[in-house]
């Protein structure tokens, strides 16, 4: 030990099998206390293990974990709430129906009854969330909750537990500008007091802005640690993906022909009765990207849905100045891509993919009932495997072995699978909801390639996503949708990012005051609304 | 129907509602854990015989209960075993565990008693007597609420009263307690209580020891309460019944207790009036027989939504693939 | 990417469980005072080395492939179908319908709209939990237990009011006529100097059941439909994506699994019985549950574990004739094999892994 | 050596399989002879005992439950050396020679026991409780019910039967259960035809200190004092007789009634209390009456009705 003050976490020789699969092999690192370390790496790389290693969630096949310079066994994460490290993982583990207390004291109550455990940690929520501007309704339950809420049920749920050591995997995927600057002034506090905090993440952005020292994961290894300031974006991302990425899409301006989708006072209401949909109308014309900016939850989902077939609602949709069937027969998604719309869907794990089937039964998934791949009553197998090897090579799917379960693909390979299959449709229309959420930057270079190519094919596409970057970038116009409503449409070049959240919080006009507590009033508003109308 | 035919089928009801209430509310801490447990059946045949062999044998019923809740429990052991230890398939370790009761039962019955798979008869100490309630009999000549009292709650054996009370305990447990907190949450999400440091396998096995509990109390009420000795397949499907009952009651312990009465009611009325005569025309006894499964898919079908079970129930709980 | 060769996983593993639940089983034969040895070569002698013995064993075989695939279609579209028992009920009320009542010239053509009532009678009675199921979210199990029940009762009613021939003693219907007594395995095979499955109950609907095995293998891998139904089963979420109707998949689904444990029905009424008996699906339905899930709802797997089952009955058959066991060993028997080989498989495959892992890592 | 095969009740059943082994144990004892028995499984299993038995050289071959005429019907021809015995079924003599059926008047035992029950109740409402409704019990019911009305016409006979599965015939909770109900309804004896269901039946009866009857065997011992009687079907008899007959069995059709003694009603030291001198008397006399034909029972079987109780 050299160091004056010890690292406070330090890791050695870590080595972790899954089976067949090295995702962690000889790694090593150290985190000095009162800082922030980023942590980067392409899908699969093995952030997750390594920080689920460290947090007892998985055991180490080999290696030590030192803890503010003590050796410190971690046999479970019981063991590393003990040794004060909190982690908010890249997949929430929240009870949904539980409330929000509730799932904050799970595993950190007082006695054995729940009434006095409940009733302190209330309290201590009160101030938690005065101190971290934390605030969420305690009483509500998760599953009420938008994402950038349940994260905050996360970060609290570690605070509760005194952690000094706080892990974040991929903590801004799910959350807006807004949310996510807010989530990144957290943080500054957490370091101003001496927390010291791991951040995973894509975003070379956000690696840049907040840490203090960034580590480059590659197919299980640790290729290297910098110092943030001494390196750049550039520099990152080859370290990552081991060749040069452009950072920025290549795009020329479009080139606009006649409307292809028409979209007139559309609204649906949910299972609960609650209207999501409150009279949309908008037009996307061949040739060119409508990008539909919204927080999660005001609607952009219920839209895909319908318009992908899946979801009932009133009001008028045309397809090439033909109307569709919105509900009963010929509503459904067989219908809507016999009509020239194909749909990348928002979550490609529980919707876009069968996890469970191979890579080539995916790639007709929603195509199956395509006479091509019929012969007789039976499926054309042979011709289906043939075109799925085309098209994985042709979308550099990695590996690309159409045998393959989905769920043996990285999060990145397996949009890849839903893209090459939409695209290679040749719709009309595609729907694309969240094209790159938890993918690495070689794939989304790939994917937002695919994207733009197809336009300047003369397709009309609807891109929804959270990501504002990725809005600015693609969209030859802007919709922003709150509370099932369109605020309005804005071109690229003639808008900021200040505008679009503003917009994308309900506030319309010119902000008096701090446009962040606008923003929180306003959706704090909405989220009383609804709930109000769930009884 | 006047008020003492009401009565006596209400009290019927009360019996029979008794051993699918004990087996639902089994059931039912084993599927919040998210263990699905269709074993049921198994368990209580295995406390049924042991509770009226040990019984038989000591004379004694006290001692019956104990051995019927520890060959209930080991049986929740071995299903214990089977889907949290090695992650198997819950329902198929459920449905051995029911051919394995329903064989060791009378195998080792026949073995050690010779009477062809039954026990002896139980006398006196060796059977649970129904108890007399203070005051029943001064009340009874009180209007309406003295026969209430004197016929309907007193005079059932004291397991009924403890299956009646398991309710609210359950439910206490359940809600109010730091152990039904975690339990709960084990059944929705099993990574949420691990990553919160408490251990998903000690809370399975806790569940399921209760499972064997109630389940061994269940089989024990059919031998030694309501019976006085063990037959072969005794349990004749209330275990069924009681999932059945489970997932009517959406997983809930006060849901649980409408239900099962609501069973035991349609069985009693079924019983009560096998043979109605309309205009001539006798209703066949089979059409009494299926009335009260015919009616538990009326109501189910027109009056309970979806029963959503518990999120992780029947997924082994596995970290690495 | 597989921690350890497909094969060891698809023999290996159910072999070294099938030996332990027979350890354990010899053990309880042990404690009741018997030869485990000799009860051990008694089943095998009984249900494997004589053609009557395998005439019985392909027989029950037959029930449990038809149970077996009745409740894998159900679980490929994740539904749990308890009801194969009432649903091979009705299936055999169809049969013994058709049978008794039309006028058959050749047993082909018996067989053959038989088939087509069993599969009708038993579908349809799949039909009420699947629409309720579908239509108003009420829990599968419950219905299918329920529907076992009702089903019961109404062959009860029905065999003891209506199709009873006056003054028979027995709760079955008249023997059906001649016409439409399926040819067996004896009649068939045998010769005047070999005579081959004497006796036994083996019939053609055994080549029925190989069938629907084969069938049941491109329903669910080769069609559409078949695609659908996993997919479903799979996830309802992407199946709505895709455009498939989770109603449509439910009581397709259904009416597959109810059709395929009515058909059941042709083995034990019109192939065994030649009329229909009250006890005609003796707890089948139940064993079908097991069936499926040791043959992971592959027809392969299903038929394997039919001819075990299979081998059990017959076997126990032959303990019980020829030994004082009580036929409950059997029933414990069974109960071992299905725990072990079910249930208990990771205490088997776990072990396993490791070492084919520590063998690739020392090799590769 | 002879060969027993039970009906799928199982050996056990607290019927008249319990009784034909008791029978063959019986045999055994007395003859010092052995013999081979089979709880059948399945169905398939009928016709299989009755070859392999029939192959390996057992004579006769004895089976109980009237589901065992139509396997013997399809394999006695197979055999005609072997001497097979149906107990309740009937298998027509004409075609099978080498057939023995035994066939019991269980309407006439359950007759007397009716009249009994009439005697003995002081609420004029007596019960019976079957365990599946089947013809055969059916054919208990309708006895029991003509010799209730025949001592009192204005007697009120309550039969329910317990179920429609296979449980029926194990299911003592609900033989208790219906024998509370008809308790609740004015019966003070109670008859009960359902294996381990009915001791349920006689359970509850002794607890709530009403009468009840037995079924089969003499089941008499079971509650002393307070089981009325027990109406006797001498399986076991019959078991013992063809067993003891060897090869050498006469074949045809045995109808054993209360003139063979094939069915009759229990009297011993349990129950000798309860049975007054008038009541043995009317009873034996009315025995006498039917054995010399003057009183006619009706059979249900015989045309699937009954003059005293609707089904
Ligand atoms: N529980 C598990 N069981 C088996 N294999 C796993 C498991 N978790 C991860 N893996 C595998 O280990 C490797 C590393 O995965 P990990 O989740 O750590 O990657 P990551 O860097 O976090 O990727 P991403 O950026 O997509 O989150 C991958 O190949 C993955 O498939
Ligand atoms: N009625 C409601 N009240 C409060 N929160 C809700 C309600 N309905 C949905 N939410 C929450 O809002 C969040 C997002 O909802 P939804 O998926 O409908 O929106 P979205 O705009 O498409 O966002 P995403 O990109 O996350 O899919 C979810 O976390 C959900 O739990
Ligand atoms: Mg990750
Ligand atoms: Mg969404």
């Amino acid at each position: 030990m050299t160091d004056p003050i010890a690292p406070a976490i330090e890791l050695k020789g870590i080595s972790k099998a899954f089976g067949p699969v090295q995702a962690n092999k000889d790694i090593s690192i150290r985190v000095m206390p009162g800082t922030i370390h980023g942590i980067i790496g392409e899908n699969g790389a093995g952030k997750s293990t390594l920080m689920s290693i460290l947090y007892g969630f998985y055991k180490a096949d080999a290696g030590e974990v030192w803890i503010n310079g003590r050796k410190t066994e971690i046999p479970d994460s019981q063991a590393a709430i003990a040794a004060g490290i909190g982690m908010v993982f890249q997949h929430f583990k929240l009870v949904q129906n539980f409330t929000v207390l509730e799932n904050v004291i799970l595993g950190a109550e007082d006695g054995p009854m729940l009434g006095t455990s409940l009733a302190r940690a209330r309290g201590e929520l009160r101030a938690l969330a005065e101190e971290y501007e934390l605030s969420v309704d305690p009483d509500q339950l998760i599953e009420n909750l938008s994402v950038g809420h349940q994260q905050r049920v996360e970060i609290l749920k570690a605070l509760y537990r005194k952690a000094d050591i706080l892990i974040l995997d991929e903590p801004t995927g799910v959350l807006t500008p807004a949310e996510a600057d807010h989530l990144f002034r957290i943080l500054d506090n957490l370091r101003a007091e001496g927390k010291t905090i791991v951040l995973i993440t894509h975003k070379l952005r956000e690696i840049m802005e907040i840490t203090d020292t960034v580590s480059v994961m590659r197919r299980g290894e640790m290729t290297a640690t910098v110092k943030t300031a001494e390196t750049s974006p550039e520099q990152l991302a080859e370290l990552m993906v081991g060749r040069k990425v452009l950072l920025r899409v290549d795009k020329v301006p479009a080139r606009p022909g006649d409307a292809v989708l028409r979209v007139e006072n559309l609204r649906h209401v949910d299972s609960h009765g609650v209207e999501r949909l409150k009279g949309i109308s908008l037009e996307v014309r061949a040739g060119e990207i409508l990008g539909i900016a919204g927080v999660a939850g005001n609607g952009q989902s219920e839209l895909l849905e319908v318009l992908g077939g899946y979801a009932d609602a009133t009001g008028t949709v045309r397809v090439n100045g033909k109307e569709i069937a919105l509900s009963g027969p010929g509503s459904d998604g067989g219908a809507r891509r016999a009509c020239g719309i194909a749909h990348v869907p928002e979550d490609r794990q529980t919707e876009g993919l069968i996890m469970a089937y191979t890579a080539w039964e995916n790639t007709v998934f929603g195509y199956h009932r395509d006479p091509r791949y019929q012969s007789g009553v039976l499926m054309n197998n042979a011709l289906i495997r043939e075109e799925a090897q085309d098209k994985m090579t042709r979308y550099d799917v990695r590996p690309p072995n159409p045998q393959l379960a989905a769920r043996n693909f990285s999060g990145g390979n397996q949009q890849k699978i839903v893209l090459a299959r939409e695209i290679e449709r040749d719709p009309d229309i595609l729907l694309i909801g969240q094209p790159t959420r938890g993918v690495d930057i070689g794939a989304i270079e790939f994917i937002h390639q695919e994207i733009v190519r197809l336009r300047d094919k003369g397709k009309a596409i609807l891109l929804v996503s959270v990501e504002l970057d990725e809005i600015f970038s693609l969209s030859d116009r802007i919709a922003v949708m709150f509370d099932g409503r369109i605020m309005g449409e804005r071109l690229p070049d003639e808008t900021d990012q200040t505008e679009l959240g503003l917009l994308m919080a309900g506030v319309t006009g010119d902000p008096s005051g701090d446009p962040i507590k606008a923003v929180e009033a306003s959706l704090e508003d909405k989220a009383a609304r609804e709930a109000a109308s769930h009884d | 129907m006047d008020f003492a035919t009401l009565l006596q089928v209400l009290d019927s009801t009360v019996r029979l509602a008794t051993p699918l209430l004990l087996a639902c509310l089994a059931g039912l801490f084993s599927e919040r854990s998210g263990i699905v447990d269709i074993g049921l059946e198994g368990k209580m045949l295995a406390a049924a015989f042991a509770s009226a062999a040990i019984a038989a044998v000591t004379g004694s019923v006290w001692l019956g209960l104990l051995a019927g809740v520890v060959a209930s429990t080991l049986m929740s052991g071995i299903h214990g075993l089977a889907s949290i230890t090695f992650r198997g398939n819950q329902l198929i370790s459920g449905v051995a565990i029911n051919f394995l009761a329903s064989g060791l039962t009378v195998l080792i019955a026949q073995d050690w008693f010779g009477q062809g798979g039954r026990t002896p008869s139980l006398m006196g100490s060796g059977r649970f007597e129904p108890i007399t309630l203070p005051f029943a009999q001064a009340l009874s000549g009180v209007p309406v609420i003295g026969p209430i009292y004197a016929e309907l709650i007193s005079g059932h054996s004291i397991l009924v009263y403890v299956a009646f009370l398991m309710v609210p305990l359950s439910w206490f447990v359940l809600y109010r307690t730091r152990f039904g907190l975690r339990l709960r949450a084990v059944g929705e999400a099993p990574e949420a209580v691990d990553t919160a440091g408490v251990s998903v396998v000690g809370l399975r096995y806790a569940a399921i020891v209760i499972c064997g509990v109630l389940c061994g109390l269940a089989g024990a009420y059919l031998a030694t309460g309501l019976q006085a000795g063990f037959v072969r397949e005794m349990t004749a499907g209330r275990g069924y019944i009681a999932l059945a009952a489970l997932i009517f009651a959406k997983w809930r312990p006060w849901y649980a207790l409408f239900a099962c009465l609501l069973f035991g009611l349609l069985q009693a009325v079924a019983l009560r009036f096998q043979n109605i005569d309309l205009g001539g025309i006798t209703i066949p006894v089979q059409v009494m027989d299926a009335l009260p499964y015919i009616l538990t898919v009326i109501i189910l079908a027109g009056f309970v939504g979806k029963a959503i079970p518990p999120r992780a129930s029947g997924e082994p709980y596995q970290k690495e693939r | 990417m597989d921690k350890m060769p497909a094969w060891a996983d698809a023999v290996l593993v159910p072999l070294i469980s099938i030996l332990l639940a027979a350890i354990l089983s010899a053990l309880v034969i042990l404690a009741i005072g018997e030869s485990p040895l000799d009860a051990l070569n008694l089943m095998v002698e009984g249900a494997l080395m004589r053609s009557s013995g395998w005439g019985y064993t392909l027989y029950y075989t037959t029930n449990f492939i038809f149970t077996g695939l009745c409740v894998a279609v159900a679980f490929h579209a994740k539904m749990f179908n308890i009801g194969g028992e009432g649903q091979a009920m009705i299936g055999g009320l169809g049969v013994a319908l058709v049978c008794l009542f039309i006028p058959f010239p050749h047993w082909s053509i018996a067989l053959l709209v038989a088939t087509a009532a069993a599969a009708v009678f038993g579908a349809l009675w799949a039909l009420i939990p699947a629409y309720l199921q579908a239509k108003r979210g009420s829990h599968i199990v419950i219905t299918t237990i329920m529907f076992n029940f009702i089903a019961a009762a109404v062959l009860n009613y029905v065999l003891v009011n209506v199709l009873r021939p006056q003054g028979a003693m027995d709760p079955a219907t008249a023997t059906f006529p001649a016409a439409t007594h399926l040819p067996t395995f004896q009649e068939m095979f045998a010769t005047a100097d070999n005579p081959l499955f004497r006796g036994s109950p083996a019939n053609v609907t055994f080549f029925l059941a190989v069938l629907a095995c084969v069938g049941f293998w491109y329903l669910i891998w080769r069609t559409k439909l078949g695609y659908e139904i996993r997919a479903f089963g799979h996830s309802e979420s992407a199946a709505k994506y895709a455009g498939i109707s989770p109603v449509r998949i439910t009581i397709v689904a259904m009416l597959i699994s109810g059709g395929l444990a009515g058909m059941m029905a042709l083995n034990t009424t019109m192939g065994e019985a030649e009329r229909l008996v009250m006890n005609a699906t003796e707890g089948a339905g139940f064993i079908g549950i097991a069936v499926a899930l040791m043959g992971r709802s592959h027809p392969v797997g299903i038929f394997l574990a039919a001819l075990l089952f299979g081998f059990l009955y017959q076997g126990g058959a032959e303990l019980a004739l020829w030994t004082n066991i009580p036929r409950e060993l059997i029933t414990v028997i069974q109960a071992l094999v299905i725990l072990f080989t079910g249930a208990l498989d990771n205490m088997v495959r776990m072990p396993l892994e490791r070492i084919f892992l520590a063998t690739r890592r020392r090799n590769g | 050596d002879p060969a027993l095969i039970y009906d799928l009740g199982g050996k056990f059943d607290k019927s008249f399989n319990e009784a034909a082994y008791t029978g063959a144990e019986a045999y055994a004892k007395e003859t010092g002879g052995s013999y081979r028995d089979i709880e059948l499984q399945s169905e398939a299993q009928r016709e299989q005992a009755l070859r392999r038995f029939a192959e390996a050289g057992f004579n006769p071959v004895v089976s109980t439950g009237f589901s065992m005429s139509t396997p013997i019907a399809s394999v006695a021809a197979d055999y005609p050396d072997t001497k097979f015995v149906t107990i309740d079924g009937f298998v027509s003599p004409d075609e099978h020679p080498n057939v023995l059926s035994i066939l019991f008047a269980e309407h006439e035992g359950s007759y007397l026991v009716g009249m009994m029950a009439a005697m003995a109740s002081k609420t004029g409402t007596v019960g019976f409780v079957g365990g599946m409704d089947v013809p055969l019990i059916r054919k208990f019911a309708c006895g029991y019910a003509q010799g209730a009305l025949a001592v009192n016409p204005d007697l009120k006979v309550i039969s329910n039967m317990t179920g429609t599965t296979p449980a029926a015939w194990n299911d003592p909770v609900k033989g208790s259960e219906l024998a509370k109900a008809q308790i609740a309804q004015g019966a003070d004896v109670i008859y009960a035809a359902a294996g381990g269901t009915g001791l349920g039946v006689l359970q509850t009866a002794a607890d709530e200190d009403i009468l009840s009857i037995g079924v089969d065997s003499n089941q008499n011992h079971l509650y002393p004092g307070k089981v009325l009687t027990s109406m006797l079907k001498r399986v076991d008899v019959a078991v013992a007789e063809t067993m003891a007959q060897g090869a050498d069995l006469e074949t045809g059709v045995m109808v054993l009634g209360l003139a063979e003694n094939g069915v009759g009603y229990a009297l011993d030291e349990n129950n000798e209390a309860l049975v007054t001198p008038e009541m043995k008397a009317a009873v034996d006399d009315a025995r006498e009456k039917i054995v010399a034909g003057e009183i006619e029972v009706h059979d249900y079987s015989s045309d699937d009705s009954c003059p005293a109780l609707s089904f």
